[in-house]
């Protein structure tokens, strides 16, 4: 398989030569449905095309095949960049195509769906199979992790880096064992130390954190003024600690 | 007025606290801090364990609540106005802590309802087509079997890691039949003994260590009794003196497992 | 996701109900996908998805993404005997099912397919990505081991059989990443599980681990004798092995 490897791009003519060799049986269908052939110029034609055919119907190019069989090996979520650098692409084409992935299966509802997280792609089942996965894997698909738990991961998430001792002080509570279990689940991991005195270790969350919460990066996570408390709740802790009436 | 104290994941005083106040909708003035101090100190009592700053937490806060309410006793104008800008920042000081923990809460609601959500939806196990790995550079090809050994030297040496690998140190270093027989011998002959006494020639830790393991197991198995009368102090082992063909076999089984 | 699994009294209706659509040959759309439900519940949804999408039908159905999110999730293949008792319908409805799943795949010419292996099914690449992928991985899988990796490898070398918790309470990270890499290159395999009560997988070296380090057997690694492990380390054993689930 040939996606146009050589080095002197995509939109050289050699090998835009190649990439139609590729998807020359895809472009005879007679379906109309759209075959690309990875050059810049003609994915943005094709975007359109293949939103004006919806997602039904559409005969997967080769680029489409190459991108699928690499997430379809791989376990972690794999960056843009990594298909990019495979298929000698530029990244911008690479985005596209998995854009177009991405709407065939959700547009066709499959179960499963391509998701973009921890800066990369990945497949994903979809939630409503969670009940017949627990099943067939035995297994509980939710993570047991207690209230102090995650107390400490949400500390940890919004105020990074931190210390175990400014976890402790906020949640009022030594905070010791709990860290050590997301340490050792995976959830944080340790950053060095603290320049300032005391040399503190200091933790952050794991590229796995954003994973087992399916985000993108941390800037997905809602912002921390989201949890401001409502103005009755304020004025309840107020008034109960009120020295009058 | 009960507290709920969780057992597992430790509430500290101040999420005791908000929880009072937001989802009991109590007034922090009709509640008896004497019943809560009471009501707490029986629940770590249950817990059977009682961290100092976690209960130092707990009184800086009860006091806080104390001096407050006892403040509130007073008739106006009674105390002095350095008394009562005390009482006022630490009052500041505590409302502070429950807001800001009151926020890391619903944070983490948030987080725990997103580590749901995305546990329900499971990452594709991929596995590499096994002739394409076949064709690849071999990645242990220069990897000399020492360097293992120095790794794993390096790993159970570090500072903040864990765990010596029992049955590995019993396989290698211990000859676990020799030492059985030997410590069986011995107890059959002097029917009582110290710890101490037992492993005596014990030529290290790793032989101390599986005579222990011996002892407890010996222990389940009604071999032998032991005891401690002192906290820390020496462990008698008394010989029971009698192995029933089941016991027996059970030890057998043990022995083989550990060697 | 109720796919009529349920035991009781309802379950058997629903069940039947299941068996029923799956059975008429009239839901067939001309395409030759089927727009199947696997429960009563869904189905009315699921019949104005088809609607709305006319006669393409290739919405998937509840029991298709149900097959699909097994496919998946697994990387050995897997039977429709076993699909058949986690979604407690007998096993031609499966089979059935899985054919369509194939002719989807296969026509719309996607990177893999479903194939029938070993007795069972599994999600596999097509053969026109194999060098992709070999230099997906040549790239992903840099020809040196990790020291990371070569941790894990020495960790369970030295203590087989050994579970990951295990390994990640010896490394002080978490090691399944490494751990499956190890696996799927085939240094590792699975020894059972622990009998011990959180029944862990158990990991030991394989025989090509012997091959390529050169070692006739295990009793061949150098021993380490004469080393102490350092003495905080003990009262660690309890806490990994209780960590273990």
């Amino acid at each position: 398989m040939d996606l146009g490897t050589d080095k002197g791009g995509v939109g050289s003519a050699s090998s835009g030569a190649v990439l139609t060799g590729l998807s020359d049986p895809v472009s005879e269908s007679s379906d109309g449905s759209v075959d690309r052939d990875g050059s810049v110029d003609d994915f943005e034609a094709n975007v359109s095309k293949e939103e004006f055919h919806g997602a039904e119907g559409s005969i997967a190019s080769g680029l489409t095949r190459a991108i699928e069989a690499i997430l379809i090996v791989s376990s972690e979520p794999v960056t843009s960049k990594d298909v990019a650098a495979v298929l000698d692409l530029p990244e911008v084409a690479i985005i596209a195509e998995i854009g177009r992935i991405q709407r065939f299966y959700a547009g066709h509802d499959r179960g499963f769906r391509l998701d973009r997280i921890a800066g990369g792609y990945q497949i994903r089942t979809t939630e409503d199979t969670a009940d017949v996965l627990e099943r067939f894997l035995s297994e509980r698909l939710a993570p047991r992790l207690s209230a102090a738990a995650l107390e400490a991961l949400a500390v940890v998430a919004y105020k990074q880096p931190v210390s175990r001792a400014m976890v402790t002080a906020i949640r009022g509570v030594n905070s010791d064992g709990v860290m050590k279990l997301l340490l050792s689940r995976g959830y944080l991991q340790v950053a060095g130390r603290d320049r300032g005195p005391g040399q503190a270790m200091m933790y952050v969350t794991s590229p796995l954190f954003l994973e087992r919460l399916g985000l993108d990066s941390l800037a997905d996570l809602e912002p921390l003024s989201d949890f401001v408390p409502s103005a009755e709740v304020l004025e309840a802790i107020e008034a109960s600690l009120k020295d009058e009436e | 007025m009960a507290v709920t104290v969780d057992e597992a994941g430790f509430k500290g005083p101040i999420a005791l606290l908000l929880d009072l106040i937001t989802q009991q909708q109590i007034d922090l003035w009709s509640v008896s801090i004497s019943n809560l101090i009471r009501d707490y100190l029986q629940k770590v009592q249950e817990i059977a364990q009682l961290d100092l700053e976690d209960a130092s937490e707990f009184f800086m806060v009860a006091s806080t609540l104390i001096g407050m309410k006892s403040h509130r006793l007073l008739p106006p104008g009674e105390s002095d106005d350095e008394e009562e800008d005390e009482l006022a920042s630490e009052r500041e000081l505590l409302l502070l802590r429950l807001f800001e923990f009151k926020v890391f809460k619903d944070a983490s609601d948030a987080i725990a309802s997103r580590v749901h959500h995305s546990a329900m939806r499971v990452a594709r196990r991929g596995t590499y087509p096994i002739e394409l790995m076949n064709s690849l550079p071999d990645p242990l090809g220069d990897v000399e079997p020492s360097r293992l050994a120095d790794l794993m030297k390096d790993l159970l040496s570090a500072q903040p890691r864990s765990i010596v690998d029992d049955s590995y140190l019993f396989t290698r270093r211990v000859d676990v039949e020799l030492l059985r027989r030997r410590t069986i011998d011995e107890l059959e002959r002097v029917h009582s003994l110290d710890f101490t006494e037992l492993v005596d020639w014990s030529s290290s830790r790793l032989e101390v260590c599986v005579a222990f393991l011996l002892m407890l197991e010996g222990f389940r198995l009604g071999i032998l009794d032991l005891r401690q009368p002192e906290l820390l102090g020496n462990l008698q082992v008394v010989w029971l003196g009698w192995i029933s063909e089941q016991t027996k076999a059970e030890l057998e089984a043990l022995l083989q497992a550990l060697s």
